[in-house]
């Protein structure tokens, strides 16, 4: 099983060069540790600034320089600011080559949902519904199953949508899986789990086709 | 042109219960804090505020909650703040989450003169719900209208009396777009400077879009998450 | 009668503290000539720029600095510069107070037809459609007539519109008149012009109501 | 990111016969000059072209229509144009005129993912015809449509490597939102700079919206309305 930042780590390989990348809040901000060497990638965040650096060193803290999780950060040299409708041009333009964000439910036909729980948490969607039906190419990154212990990935979820037919591939702690027409496709297995431990986790539609392989993590 | 007023009271001339406030910022980034501290001080209430966030408990909006001067939240993440939520569960508050795009474009669009737009953004959720709804090029989209307002609270980094102004850094966020969109633009600015000393090829919100500008004072930038990494070993 | 600066000078009076003005080629260009002293008033020139100043002084034309009429021009203390969206953000969102531009004909329910007369001239509307159909206040400068004297203040226009029910005022070389729900109103008689002449010169629903001054130009 | 390409025709790599081009400029002001005659070198054709203008007979797109490359103009206005009117008169060239703000918006729309929305432009003349109308505040507007480009072919000030972008003056009209909306942006600039000295703050057009980008040469910077004012006297 991976933990949060193994998750951040595998999505990491994803990256191409040349690609700008929406990182949503929790797991998704971890891959930005993880990118590969030489790799030229730049971070979009959606408050409005592309070519977005690390966190700041100690007392270099700018409160005017924010990303979207309100965290403070940097901006390396060719990084650029814009207001957040030339932020959202970006990403509903589908200038952004990969999104990667959170989910509370996933559908085995790509619907999403991360944004609400009725009657109980009620904190808006920020900016996850244009992310998710704006992008061609969205990465969700979660763990498999909830706290209860319940599938995550679902015949049809549960909880109000995001967006729907959106999520290509998904992320967890236990495996990697594509999201077809027919179903989760399962693409590869994180260390130490077995397809069977996957196929017990997986409420939707699984498709399990040939040997699948192991992650491999650096 | 000469829109200086004198301060945060005297901008706010007008202000009336029930009325529609656009307030920018994102989260406590770029936040009119001086407007905001004098609409606590009128005491005016019934309000209708849009802004991406509804503040923290004690900074922000969350001042005019805490002071139950708000009516209607129109934002996209209120994720931050406690009375907010309790407001809200409890019926005392209402509110309209809508993405955070469809509202940078919503407000854009009040200002530009475009009534409605489709965006992809809500559709298949219940934002897209009384909304019409059209294919283009095979996919969904959903009708959003534009956003205006009475007033439009915004701040930036330096103005001058045409009203012109630039924004720093990411404080920049909802301000240009809200300063298009209210009928009554209301800009504080952490100072002003002569016309002539922006760059006219640098000005971030033409002068146009601002009815009103006054310096304001004692900006408490507060950080919500102080995020550091450590220095490096000189080795 | 007035020519063509009379006509200009003429609209200058209309101006008021603080307003945004968009002056169309031709007549209306000449208005800047005439701002009363000490009237603020910024132009807006429709390629991108706001507070246009004077044509500039001989050898310091900057080929990057023109207005709508590819006229070499000069920026102002305040002005800014801006690209086309936005310039027209500013004209369709109301944000311009006044716009003064050119016609062929004018009917008498506020059509203006200024862009192309077909088989013939096809030079294209501009920004003249965007300006009509946004303006709540505009002032069409052109002559009574044209040049086989035949009226430009029509019952209906003959040539296609640019825009329907938008003018507001007009200021010819004869008159001032304003466009109400019952036709032409005559508000002012150029100088040595009769109600008489102006009647003769006007195809168009025109009312006379009382005694009609001559205008002041000073 | 390096987005840089040797040279003009570097940079026209993959531009074929009928494609669709945005080409950036009003009138001959901001214009890519450079583009404009690799294309001519080129020599590819059944172009259509959308440009607020089509230059004049011997400059800017003007060069395309002598040689007969363009199959299509999309313009606001083209009135400077002899060889133009000529082609048009006599049904050689197809023209779509369209309003100028509706042409900056729809650009714009293009490349922000905004599949058509609504103006007043238009309404009740050809402009209108074919097109769904809609009241809104009692108001009737149209329904425009998005605009991209297989390539759109911009000029700009300065630029570094990401892309990174910003024009002088008027110079800069459609080149932004052109910019937005091709599918491959081709930015040529007067200046190549490093990453980092363009302040990240006054960035005109981010680099994400460009694909490719070379420092253009022997710019003419023609200008159609040479306009002077007298030397005051010195008394």
């Amino acid at each position: 099983m991976l933990d949060r930042n193994g998750i951040a780590q595998r999505i990491a390989q994803e990256l191409q060069e040349g690609w700008y990348v929406n990182l949503g809040i929790g797991i998704p901000t971890l891959i930005a540790n993880y990118i590969p060497d030489g790799l030229n990638v730049e971070f979009q965040s959606e408050n409005g600034i592309l070519g977005m650096g690390p966190f700041p060193f100690e007392d270099e803290e700018d409160a005017d320089l924010i990303n979207a999780g309100k965290q403070t950060i940097t901006a390396l040299a060719g990084a650029s600011i814009f207001d957040s409708a030339t932020s959202f041009a970006m990403i509903r333009g589908q200038h952004i080559n990969l999104t990667v964000l959170g989910a509370m439910e996933v559908s085995d036909t790509g619907d999403i949902a991360n944004w609400k729980i009725p009657g109980k948490m009620v904190k808006g969607m920020g900016g996850a519904m244009d992310l998710v039906a704006s992008a061609d190419n969205i990465i969700v990154a979660m763990s498999h199953t909830n706290r209860k212990g319940a599938s995550k990935l679902l015949k049809q979820c549960s909880l109000p949508l995001t967006g729907v037919k959106c999520v290509k591939k998904i992320v967890t702690n236990m495996a990697v899986l594509d999201v077809t027409p027919e179903g989760f496709k399962l693409i590869e297995r994180a260390p130490g789990v077995t397809v069977e431990d996957i196929k017990a986790a997986t409420e939707g539609r699984l498709i399990v086709d040939g040997d699948i392989p192991e992650m491999r993590i650096a | 042109m000469n829109k200086i007023v004198a301060d945060s009271m005297e901008a706010l001339a007008g202000i009336t219960n029930d009325m529609t406030l656009m307030v920018g910022g994102f989260g406590l980034c770029g936040i009119p804090e001086n407007a905001i501290a004098a609409l606590v001080k009128l005491g005016v209430t019934g309000l209708t505020c849009i802004s991406n966030n509804a503040g923290v408990d004690d900074f922000g909006l969350g001042l005019l909650l805490q002071n139950k001067q708000i009516k209607k939240m129109i934002s996209s993440y209120v994720g931050e703040n406690a009375e907010f939520e309790r407001q809200m569960l409890g019926g005392e508050l209402e509110v309209d989450l809508i993405p955070q795009g469809s509202l940078a474009e919503r407000c854009r669009a009040g200002g530009a003169g475009i009534p409605a737009f489709y965006t992809p953004a809500g559709y298949g959720t219940e934002v897209a719900e009384g909304k019409e709804v059209k294919d283009f090029n095979g996919k969904p989209h959903i009708l959003e209208s534009a956003l205006t307002a009475d007033y439009a609270l915004i701040k930036a980094w330096k103005g001058d009396r045409h009203g012109n102004l630039i924004y720093k850094g990411t404080a920049r966020n909802f301000n240009p777009v809200m300063a298009m969109a209210g009928k009554i633009t209301i800009a504080e600015v952490e100072e002003l400077v002569e016309p002539g000393e922006l760059d006219p090829n640098f000005i971030h919100t033409p002068g146009i879009f601002v009815q009103r500008i006054f310096e304001g004072s004692h900006y408490e930038k507060r950080i919500e998450q102080r995020t550091v990494r450590q220095q490096q070993s000189l080795s």
